[in-house]
């Protein structure tokens, strides 16, 4: 199986701080795959580096085997690669509905076009209708999105990062802050739009990630210190050294 | 809700207009547009306060035509020339025939053609521009009017004042001469630069600058040093406002002896802002219609200067307001009526008192003549310069008279005139 | 497309009514005073396609509004002096558009790499450079003067000369009507949309796939176009154009009338513009302290009421379609809170007036007229009677400002559990 | 030689008043993000309540006095308005302090009307100190330049050297992490506010009388600036001296120099007909288009290097 993403050598500094050092790793196509660590570990910094936010400092990024670490955002987005963020990041003045249709809009060729109307047209309007059910929010498509409560607003995030119609998702903690029930419903939400896509997530809550991965890479101090699968990872001595063992969440 | 919007504007505006129209009377009203905000407000608002003093005193003496009273009418241009058009229109509007402006040539200039597109197209409902400071020669040369008139000394005439004093100072030899790069400080220097040929041929312009205007430059050391390296004794400059004050302040400081012959540079709110040391460092000279501290002021006149001290709280400044009103009231009671074409008839070739002489509106360019005074900023003065209650300490005192003369040019106004 | 029906209708009806406005008033300062407010209103409305559709704040946009100003009379003098060919006067706003998406293209291709607070200095920097600009190249710009041009030109169709005012208005209010419909259809596409979605979280956009410097320069460049237009017809509407027209000062008025009419919504800036003009034309003749006013409302609009009138009035929207009993509900509380800020208010005006008074007329006794009424500002009483309503104002404010927040809070949460229960 | 040691002390003296002005902003806009538009307009306050005040207990009362009442001002500003609007963003804040500027202008018009008032530079400072190529230096000149010169080297070894200047070091670069060091955020932004008004109050002071003290002083002085800020770098106050020094030595050597294109085509032996319409440009001689080298200046460096001389953000 070809590889999805693929980091080579990837290291990332801020002025004297390394933060990423040299890392390697492979994400399979279709696969899901969680990224763990403890606080501080780069996890975050390592998601800005493969979305563009962030420039390498030294590496090779690979999506689908092209090169995307020269890229802008918008651009590696456009090559099929998506992501949500830490911090709730959905646009709150505007509708529910006008967010996810503004996520489709780039993916169906409307590019900057200031001459066709986004109510006329059908097909456009169809695919918002039909990802609002799938995530669910069908009920409060025009209540503008600031005003959802926070586990919606997580949702129509996941909603807003897959309408494009990325291959590759990136869910940076899609779970953080929300009750068990809540959880539970954002587990399978991400099962379901997961199935044929490849994902990568950083979770911190280990029952979700036992529940949701593939396979697990393990980051400590800007370093891969092991990825395999959920059975291996949890019995792996240096791990449960790093990281399980004297964490508790 | 548009909508909505639309008919609350409406029902307010409607009111507004009502409330606005204007009741018939038998007043004969002046417009006057100048800045009344704004940072040249102070002048403007000062002007109009000149010009209310001097009808309220034609009104006093019995008013016009058996008792008809002059109103002057304020209008705000703020100093921007579509604020100027805008009022302009409002003024026609409300069937004004008089208008009166004098801060800014530019709006001067809007004024003209306004009105004479308005005068054209209106016969029968013509206006008249009384243009009590507006000094951009071209006025009463190729743009010239049958309905403007001109009650200051041009441009071309100031300079030529300035320049005939000049040559009977035999100390200066060199001249700098330092204008601001906009339409009025362009003439001023074409002026300079051919009166100078002219009528000085023995002083050397040694220096010739056109800065950016209106207080952009706020470091005049440079300037200062060129000057200096120049070898000149003599500015000749049509500066005003800090583009005038920063330059003199530099010159003091650094202690550079040099003669200011200007126009507008020692006006009494520069005088103000400078300071005695600053302004008497060098000798700051200007060219005016008269001024209190002259020998020869007539006693009649400082009468009124009394009054006018009475009224407003400052020493008199701009005597060609006194005149212009006493002059349109006589031409206006010669004329029998207050219709603008037959009191422009009398207007014309008119004589009026002045405080050296009698003062004359040229027929041919509608243009006041007038002997002038030149004098410069003295603390050792009589009369010292007050304002809003506010000493200056300070007044001018005369160099001498430059006879009217002098300063008569020839115009290449081809006015066309209505049938009388 | 019933949709669209409806909004084109709704822009007939309102072209309509304007039509008749000078049939109603019809003196030539009324004239004037609507075709000016034709010509902000696009102006206006192209400057919140920047500070309200695309969260982009400028203080230089009057540069593509005079700029374009410029070269209209230009050419317009060329075609009189016919060195250049007969170009309709009707299309002139044509060019404006033409000269104002040049320039609109070019800065906006520099300053468009960073929004917020860079963006506005970036473009403040701009304003002044084109402004000093004016007064230097002065055989272009002809300087402080500006430049003078006589709008009857070429072949007169119809016998419609565009000398006089009305049929300038009618000029004005065509393509007043035509941008505006424009500006308001391209919210509607996904451009539009994208520019909002820009405005409220650029990174996200990113994201999404879209370039957010592209969104940005693109409704840079549409604006600069539009501002283009309306400066082509301020210039024939005066046939005048001076270097106000692209100093900060026209750029600073028109950020007043966008954000005082509200730039989050698409009509705020239509009724700012009307508005600001009609108050700035009228109301600055009976008051010297008009800037101040201005300056105290933009200031308290910003504190207070972020998303101006307009916004003042759409957040009333969910109130109202939820329950219209509601919306009564607040009408008391709210007159309350009006009436002590309104005591308090001229309270205020009579101090500041009766300041501006003494600071700039020192004649006479002091009589100075404040609403109507003669009040002697050298006089203690008058002092008394307004520091009395100022007081009175804060006094009353501090009793019925709660009184209106408390009805409010009630009358949102109604709202919001509404919601949650569909 | 004798020119160009001239010409660079000019600029020097220009310069040093460009950075007294423009010091406090950089401040403000590098720690606090705002970007306040009525900046100048404190600087003109310092000007008019140093005229009030020299009015009736002399010029060095007011030298203290005066910044000491606008910090004061700022800090209200700070406190009353700036924090209530903070919530809503920076461009929120900018456009408060755009109402500001209207405000704090027509105050003073209200208060001390629309003329110039006579604010001059005191007796005991007004004398000539030495002459360099035949013009000379006023006292009152070298005393500016000396208080410029201290107010830099005292701004900055506050700032590397003392507790509060390291937090506000650390601010200007990173300023989420102020908040994380546990201080009184709020608070440190109302004495922030208050002393970079107070450095535009004390520029004021000292410039107001050489340069003129009148209600339109703000608007003119404003923008220039802004050019400073950006051109030195953002919150950076080495690249705030830096940046006012080289403006004043680009303006004041510019104007020095009468030649324009046209002399330089000539000089290569070409000519350009005279009534060729590049000749409104080419005939402009590099002293007449020296006030707009500032935002030539400011616009390539947005082009070329958005960070600043000295910055370490970009724009």
């Amino acid at each position: 199986m070809s590889n999805a993403l693929q980091l080579k050598n990837v290291s990332k500094s801020f002025g004297e701080a390394k933060i990423i050092k040299n890392l390697n790793l492979d994400i399979k196509k279709n696969e899901r795959h969680a990224i763990i660590g403890p606080n501080g570990a780069g996890k975050s910094t390592l998601f800005h580096l493969i979305s563009g936010h962030y420039k390498l400092t030294s590496g090779k990024i690979e999506l689908n085997n092209k090169e995307i670490n020269n890229l802008e955002p918008h651009e590696i987005n456009r090559k099929g690669l998506a992501r949500s963020f830490q911090v709730t990041n959905i646009f709150p003045k505007m509708s529910v509905y006008e967010n996810i249709r503004c996520g489709i809009l780039w993916s169906m060729g409307f590019k900057y076009s200031i001459i066709r109307l986004v109510n006329g047209d059908k097909e456009l309007n169809n695919k918002t209708n039909s990802l609002l059910e799938e995530i669910n929010l069908k009920h409060c498509a025009h209540i503008p999105a600031g005003l959802l409560s926070y586990a919606d607003q997580r949702a129509l995030e996941i909603g807003i990062t897959i309408a494009g119609g990325a291959d590759t998702l990136m869910l940076d903690e899609p779970t953080a802050g929300m009750s068990n029930s809540e959880t539970e419903r954002a587990v399978n939400l991400i099962k379901q739009i997961s199935e044929k896509r490849t994902l990568v997530v950083v979770e911190h809550d280990m029952g979700v990630v036992f529940d949701l991965a593939d396979r697990i890479s393990v980051l400590v101090y800007g370093e891969i210190i092991a990825t395999d699968t959920p059975k291996n990872i949890r019995e792996n001595k240096a791990v449960q050294e790093a990281y399980l063992g004297t964490e508790d969440h | 809700m548009l909508i909505k919007f639309i008919k609350l504007f409406l029902l307010i505006s409607t009111l507004v207009f009502y409330s606005m129209a204007s009741k018939a009377d038998e007043k004969i009203k002046i417009a006057i547009i100048e800045p009344m905000s704004g940072p040249l407000a102070s002048v403007g608002l000062d002007l109009i306060e000149g010009l209310e003093f001097f009808a309220e005193r034609i009104n006093n003496a019995g008013g016009v035509l058996g008792g008809k009273h002059i109103e002057i009418v304020p209008y705000d241009n703020a100093m921007v020339a579509e604020k100027t058009i805008q009022q302009l229109r409002k003024v026609i509007d409300e069937d004004i025939r008089y208008v009166t402006q004098g801060v800014g040539s530019n709006h001067a200039l809007n004024i003209i053609k306004t009105l004479g597109k308005h005068n054209k197209r209106n016969p029968g409902k013509e206006i008249m521009f009384l243009n009590h400071s507006a000094v951009t020669t071209s006025f009463t040369n190729e743009l010239c009017n049958f309905y403007h008139f001109r009650f200051d000394a041009n441009v071309d005439m100031k300079v030529a004042a300035l320049v005939s004093q000049m040559t009977l100072d035999p100390s200066i030899k060199k001249v700098y001469l330092l204008n601001q790069n906009y339409a009025y400080g362009q003439s001023f220097q074409a002026a300079a630069r051919r009166l100078l040929a002219e009528r000085a041929p023995q002083i050397e312009i040694v220096g010739d600058e056109l800065i950016v205007p209106f207080g952009k430059i706020l470091d005049f050391n440079p300037y200062v040093s060129k000057i200096t390296s120049s070898g000149a004794d003599t500015i000749l400059t049509g500066n005003w406002g800090p583009d005038a004050a920063r330059l003199i302040k530099a010159t003091t400081n650094s202690q550079l002896k040099v003669k200011f012959y200007t126009i507008y540079a020692g006006i009494p709110a520069a005088m103000n802002s400078m300071g005695a040391k600053v302004s008497t460092f060098n000798p700051i000279v200007q060219v005016t219609e008269s001024h209190e501290n002259d020998s020869t002021h007539p006693d009649w006149l400082k009468e009124i200067d009394a009054e006018y001290m009475e009224f407003a709280n400052k020493s008199p400044y701009a005597d060609r307001q006194r005149f212009m009103m006493e002059m349109f009231a006589a031409a206006v009671e010669q004329a029998g009526t207050a219709d603008p074409t037959q009191v422009a008839w009398e207007l014309e070739g008119m004589t009026g008192r002045g405080a050296h002489g009698d003062v004359f509106m040229r027929a041919e360019d509608h243009q006041m003549h007038f002997d002038m005074v030149l004098s410069h900023i003295s603390t050792n003065v009589e009369k010292t310069f007050i304002y809003n209650n506010e000493d200056y300490g300070m007044a001018y005192e005369t160099d001498g008279w430059v006879d009217v003369s002098d300063i008569t040019l020839p115009t290449t106004c081809k006015m066309k005139r209505p049938k009388r | 497309m019933a949709n669209l029906f409806k909004s084109f209708s709704t822009w007939i009806i309102i072209g309509v009514i304007a039509a008749i406005l000078p049939l109603i008033f019809d003196s030539s300062f009324a004239l004037t005073l609507l075709s000016k407010m034709g010509v902000l209103i696009i102006f206006t409305v192209a400057y919140n396609m920047l500070l309200g559709q695309g969260g982009m704040l400028s203080f230089g946009h009057a540069i593509y509004f005079g700029l374009a100003g410029y070269a209209s009379i230009h050419i317009m003098n060329g075609i009189g002096a016919e060195t250049l060919p007969y170009f309709p006067t009707v299309l002139f706003p044509l060019i404006g558009a033409v000269v104002g998406l040049f320039f609109g293209c070019l800065v906006g291709y520099v300053s468009t790499r960073r929004a917020g607070t860079a963006f506005a200095m970036i473009s403040l920097g701009f304003g002044e450079m084109v402004t000093a600009m004016t007064l230097i190249f002065v055989l272009f710009f002809n300087g402080e003067d500006g430049i003078q041009t006589d709008r009857m030109v070429g072949p007169e169709p119809f016998g419609i000369t565009f000398g006089p005012q009305i049929e300038i208005y009618y000029l004005i209010l065509f393509w007043c009507v035509i941008t505006v419909a424009l500006m308001y259809i391209i919210t509607k596409t996904p451009f539009g949309r994208m520019s909002n979605a820009v405005r409220d979280n650029p990174e996200r956009a990113a994201f999404i796939g879209y370039s957010v410097r592209r969104v940005r320069w693109q409704a840079f460049a549409l604006s600069s176009m539009f501002a283009g237009a309306a400066g082509s017809l301020h210039a024939l509407n005066y046939e005048h154009i001076g270097f106000e027209s692209v100093s900060v000062i026209q750029s600073g008025a028109v950020l007043f009338m966008a954000f005082i009419g509200g730039a989050g919504h698409f009509l705020g800036p239509i009724v700012g513009a009307i508005g600001l003009t009609y108050l700035d034309s009228t109301l600055a003749d009976y008051t010297e302290a008009w800037l101040l006013y201005l300056g105290l409302t933009f200031s308290g609009i910003v504190m207070f009421a972020p998303g101006g009138l307009a916004g003042l009035i759409v957040m009333h929207g969910p109130i109202a379609r939820t329950d219209k009993k509601l919306l009564t509900s607040l009408v008391k509380p709210y007159l309350l809170a009006i009436g002590s800020v309104v005591t308090g208010l001229i309270g205020l005006i009579g101090i500041i007036e009766m300041l501006y008074f003494r600071s700039l007329i020192s004649k006479g006794e002091g009589e100075v007229i404040i609403f109507w009424t003669e009040f002697n500002a050298n006089g203690i009483t008058s002092w008394l009677i307004f520091i009395g309503l100022i007081l009175g104002g804060v006094f009353l404010s501090k009793k019925t400002f709660p009184m209106a927040k408390e009805s409010w809070d009630h009358a949102i949460s109604v709202v919001k559990t509404e919601i949650s229960h569909e | 030689m004798d020119v160009i040691l001239f010409t660079l002390f000019n600029g020097l003296l220009y310069g040093m008043l460009l950075f007294m002005l423009s010091s406090g902003l950089t401040l403000i806009f590098g720690m606090m993000g705002v970007l306040n538009f009525a900046h100048a307009s404190f600087f003109m306050l310092g000007a008019y309540f140093a005229y009030q005040i020299s009015k009736y207990i002399g010029f060095i009362p007011a030298l203290f006095i005066a910044p000491l009442i606008i910090a004061f001002c700022g800090a209200m500003v700070e406190k009353y308005a700036l924090r209530r609007v903070h919530k809503f963003g920076h461009v929120a804040e900018l456009l408060f302090t755009f109402g500001l500027f209207y405000i704090i202008e027509e105050l003073v018009q209200m208060i001390w009307g629309k003329v110039p008032v006579g604010y001059h530079v005191p007796e005991y400072l007004d004398f000539t100190l030495f002459s360099m190529s035949g013009m000379g230096y006023q006292a009152y000149a070298m005393f500016t330049l000396v208080i410029s010169v201290a107010m830099f080297v005292v701004l900055f070894s506050v700032l590397t050297k003392t507790r509060a200047g390291l937090i506000i070091q650390a601010a200007l670069t990173h300023p989420e992490i102020v908040s994380s060091l546990g201080h009184n955020v709020p608070r440190v932004f109302m004495l922030v506010f208050g002393l970079g008004c107070a450095l535009a109050g004390l520029a004021g002071v000292l410039a107001g009388n050489t340069l003129g003290t009148e209600p339109s002083m703000a608007l003119s002085l404003g923008p220039i600036v802004f050019v400073v800020i950006v051109v030195g770098g953002l919150g950076s106050l080495k690249g705030a001296l830096v940046a006012s020094i080289l403006i004043g030595v680009v303006q004041t050597t510019a104007i020095s120099l009468d030649y324009s294109i046209n002399n330089f085509i000539e000089f290569i032996g070409l000519s350009v007909d005279v009534e060729s319409l590049w000749r409104i440009i080419i005939d402009l001689t590099i002293s007449q288009v020296a006030p707009i080298l500032p935002y030539l200046l400011l616009v390539l460096m947005l082009i070329f290097r958005p960070r600043g001389l000295y910055g370490n953000r970009d724009v």
